[in-house]
């Protein structure tokens, strides 16, 4: 205590103040523009809505269930469910989203809404260069620009992807084994039923006992 | 050249401000302001008169200037925590109403 | 005089060229306005040369604290940055000046004239070089703190007239600290006015000049001086604000303080004074302490005395860019406490000290006595400071070692 | 020299008028602080170097400051409820203007005061010095004394009895806690 630390202290920061000149790697910062430091795996901005396939409104996953719009707690999701229904990627009738509104100025990037999902179709996006001179407009993303592909959210999350992806495709399969099963039964059903049909029916096979 | 009495005029028209101002505001604190204002006016008469005095060697004038300075910072802080004592024990600073609560 | 003979003598001596080109158009003036012209040629070189430091010190500051943490610093604007500090005013001046609905209008607006006009005024008596001061005053250091006094004024006139409680809060706090730091800074200069023997400034540079040996006849170099000069550091940090003793703006807790309702060109004022008046006491430090104008060194004479001035304001600005990039900010407790408890008592103590020094015998004994005693003083206060606040070093409860 | 003298008492007393009509407390405090510096501009003019800086730091410096202090403390930074001409105005303003009145008369009346300057008296501050640690030394010991005396008398007013008295119990666990910090 009798000053020694502030010497102490001075030499240190003198070090540092000679260092960043000597050596470039002290330099923790870089030069914004021109370089970046690519964003850490975990790091998450905004939410977008994960579309597969090629065509952006067509593919989204969303089925407009509404859940992520009452978990908000800024309230700043908006969704309007359509009139119409249109098969999902297992064929099953859904609602699709007509208007999926996010106010990145209200969003807190609390990431709830991609945990309550429970069909995957939003996630945290990594995209930070959002500033716009068009005070409520640029901000107010609609459904085209929220869109971006399942291959965007894989470069992004290459392990949850994929694990998201396995189990959709195993869904898909059972499902569609499902439909076929479904279908050979039905198939048999009407074989049966066919069958059924070709014996008449006034002499049932075991009616007498 | 500017004639004494000028600056004794100046004086006294402070000095009675002061005075005027001791006697009407209801704020204790006014009332101490005025009584500096007062000294102040007596701290001036003293230089003026030193100024103008037929003795140019003297420095009576100043230095009565300077204990009077002096003695008006003790007053002011004795005066402003003797305010403020008297100030937590009836929650106001208006004269009048002190006078009324005793 | 003509302007042949005017180059000829600044060529004779380049120290005096300012004095000698003011006296030369001073000259070609009629007798009656030669009064007026003398005195605007004094201020007008105030007006500019300082502000322009202030300019180049927040480069220089900027870039440094960048580099103390690693960082580039400003690099934008112009070559390697240097034109940053014209961005900023230019930044300040056309930025919106917004002043708060329940803000008292008219003192809000003469806050920040009033921070700055005192602090130009103090420029008024530093000697800035051999026969460089605008008004030799017979008192000249007291009224250097007699207009530094109104700068309270002034840090309370912002912070009640915003009508904000962080800007009141840190009003009150500026307040608290320059009232506190103003005693040992004053009289820690005492030391020098009983060694000068006069208050003014000339004469205490005066009184610095010449050699002992190789050591110039300053008064840091004496036992007395030393912790006087110390002291008067440290009061001069806090007079002025400065990272340690920045708890009036602190931004992490009150935001700025006193002028956060401030934008603006008003805003850019306040620098100006903070800044103004770190450089003004800075000045005051080298003419008490650091012989003023005077080199350092016998063979660098040749030298304008100006120049050294101005090389020993930089050393000055150099250090406070350091220790604000090295010192975090104190508590308030904190800055009370040392203010009261250790600087006043060891300013004090320096005054015996010097005059101890002023009645003995020239010589090692002197010396001695007086080091001795300061030392003794320096360790025994700051020991029963930590003992009595039972400080040591910070253990972290949640901490892995 | 006439054109300075009258701009300066135009501005102390003006000063000194809003110190005390001003209805917001604060305000008066500051046109207090006009009205001091308008006075060492005065005590310049009269060529009292010393005794004006000194009015600038004692008064500007720590007795405005101390009055701000206090009006903070006492919350009384508010406005003076209106209260239009009550009887003790009048008669305050009444009193005034009666000593004004005869101060003026002996003033005018008097031909002593009808000096106009002699020679500007030389004081340098090595000569105030002197004579403070020569022939005034014993008031100065006194000053001091009573400053002190008036800065502990202060002290000890202004100290909250019950915030004293509340330390002085709460001071053991207070040690202990710090005890357990290390």
């Amino acid at each position: 205590m009798l000053g020694e630390g502030i010497l102490k202290g001075m030499v240190e920061t003198a070090r540092n103040f000679a260092g960043s000149y000597v050596s470039k790697d002290r330099l923790t910062t870089v030069e914004y523009p021109e370089e970046r430091i690519a964003p850490k795996e975990n790091a998450r901005q905004f939410p977008f809505l994960v579309f597969d396939g090629n065509d952006p409104m067509a593919g989204l996953r969303c089925v407009a269930c509404q859940i992520c719009e009452k978990e908000c707690p800024p309230k700043c999701i908006y969704i309007e469910k359509s009139k119409d229904k249109k098969p999902d990627f297992v064929g099953k009738m859904q609602f699709y989203p007509a208007t999926f509104d996010i106010d990145v100025s209200v969003c807190m990037s609390c990431q709830i809404c991609v945990e309550v999902c429970p069909f995957d179709a939003i996630k945290m996006d990594q995209e930070y260069e959002l500033s716009n001179d068009d005070r409520f407009g640029g901000l107010l993303l609609n459904k085209t620009r929220l869109a971006k592909s399942n291959e965007y959210y894989g470069k992004m999350h290459p392990q949850e992807a994929g694990a998201i992806d396995e189990s959709r495709l195993k869904t898909k399969e059972a499902a569609e084994a499902k439909v076929k099963a479904d279908a050979e039964a039905k198939v048999k059903a009407a074989a049966e039923a066919k069958a059924k049909e070709a014996q008449p029916p006034t002499a049932p096979p075991n009616k007498g006992a | 050249m500017i004639p004494l009495h000028y600056y004794l005029i100046v004086a006294a028209m402070l000095f009675c401000i002061g005075l005027a101002g001791a006697l009407i505001r209801r704020s204790a604190i006014m009332v101490l302001v005025g009584i500096e204002l007062m000294l102040n006016a007596a701290n001036l008469n003293f230089i003026a008169f030193w100024r103008y005095s037929p003795n140019p060697d003297g420095s009576q004038g100043v230095m009565f200037a300077i204990f009077s300075i002096a003695i008006a910072a003790a007053e002011a802080a004795v005066g402003l925590a003797l305010i403020i004592a008297l100030y937590r024990h009836y929650r106001s600073t208006d004269v009048a109403e002190e006078g009324k609560k005793e | 005089m003509d302007i042949g003979q005017l180059i000829n003598s600044i060529l004779n001596d380049p120290d005096q060229v300012f004095v000698l080109t003011k006296a030369f158009v001073v000259g070609k003036f009629p007798e009656g306005a030669q009064p007026l012209v003398s005195i605007l040629l004094s201020i007008l070189p105030i007006l500019s040369v300082f502000p322009g430091l202030f300019a180049l010190t927040t480069i220089l500051e900027r870039k440094g604290l960048g580099r103390i943490q690693n960082r580039m610093g400003p690099n934008r604007v112009g070559p390697f940055g240097i034109l940053q500090p014209v961005a900023d005013g230019i930044k300040a001046l056309i930025k919106e000046d917004v002043v708060p609905r329940a803000a008292d209008k008219v003192v809000h607006f003469l806050a920040p004239v009033v921070i700055v006009i005192p602090v130009i005024m103090s420029y008024a008596v530093l000697p800035v070089g051999r026969n460089m001061v605008a008004i030799d005053l017979d008192a000249g250091l007291l009224f250097f703190f007699a207009v530094g006094a109104s700068t309270e004024l002034a840090v309370f006139m912002a912070g009640w007239s915003s009508r904000n409680k962080y800007s009141l809060l840190g009003a009150m706090r500026a307040i608290g600290q320059m009232i506190s730091y103003e005693i040992p800074l004053i009289l820690s200069a005492i030391t020098v006015v009983m060694a000068v023997g006069s208050l003014s400034t000339t004469s205490m540079v005066d009184a610095q000049a010449g050699y002992y040996g190789w050591l110039p006849n300053w008064y840091v170099f004496t036992p007395w001086g030393f912790a006087g000069f110390l002291l008067f550091l440290t009061a001069a940090t806090a007079e002025s604000n400065r990272s340690p003793f920045d708890i009036p703006e602190g931004e992490s807790e009150i935001i700025a303080g006193y002028f956060v309702e401030y934008s603006g060109f008003k805003f850019a004022l306040f620098f100006l004074g903070e800044y103004l008046g770190l450089f003004a006491v800075s000045g005051l430090a080298i003419t008490l302490f650091l012989g003023g104008w005077h080199a350092p060194l016998p063979f660098l004479e040749w030298i304008p005395s100006w120049c050294w001035f101005f090389v020993k304001l930089m050393c000055f600005i150099v250090l406070f860019i350091w220790l604000r990039g090295t010192l975090p900010r104190l508590r308030q407790d904190q800055l009370m406490n040392f203010a009261w408890k250790f600087m006043l008592p060891l300013t004090l103590i320096n005054i015996v000290v010097a005059g101890i020094w002023r009645f003995l015998e020239p010589g090692m004994l002197r010396w001695a006595v007086c080091a001795a005693i300061l030392a003794a003083a320096y360790v025994l206060l700051a020991r029963g400071l930590t003992a009595a606040r039972g400080v040591a070093p910070r253990e972290y409860r949640y901490a892995e070692n | 020299m006439e054109l300075a003298f009258v701009i300066i008492a135009t501005v102390t007393l003006g000063g000194a008028v809003a110190v005390m009509s001003l209805r917001h407390l604060v305000h008066c405090a500051l046109a207090l602080v006009v009205t001091f510096a308008g006075l060492g501009a005065m005590y310049l003019l009269l060529s009292a170097e010393f005794v004006a800086f000194v009015q600038l730091l004692v008064y500007v410096g720590a007795v405005a400051i101390l009055i701000v202090f206090a009006l903070l403390l006492t919350r009384s930074a508010t406005v003076e409820p209106h209260q239009g001409l009550l009887h003790s105005k009048v008669a305050g303003v009444g009193i005034a203007l009666l000593a004004f009145g005869t101060i003026i008369s002996a003033l005018l009346t008097s031909s002593r005061f009808d000096r106009t300057q002699i020679t500007a008296p030389s004081l340098t501050v090595r000569q105030i010095g002197e004579e403070l640690m020569t022939r005034y030394v014993l008031p100065l010991e006194v000053i001091g004394l009573l400053l002190t005396a008036a800065t502990i008398g202060a002290v000890v007013i202004a100290m909250d009895e019950r915030k004293v008295a509340d330390r002085s119990k709460s001071a053991e666990p207070e040690h202990a806690a710090e005890d357990k910090h290390g």
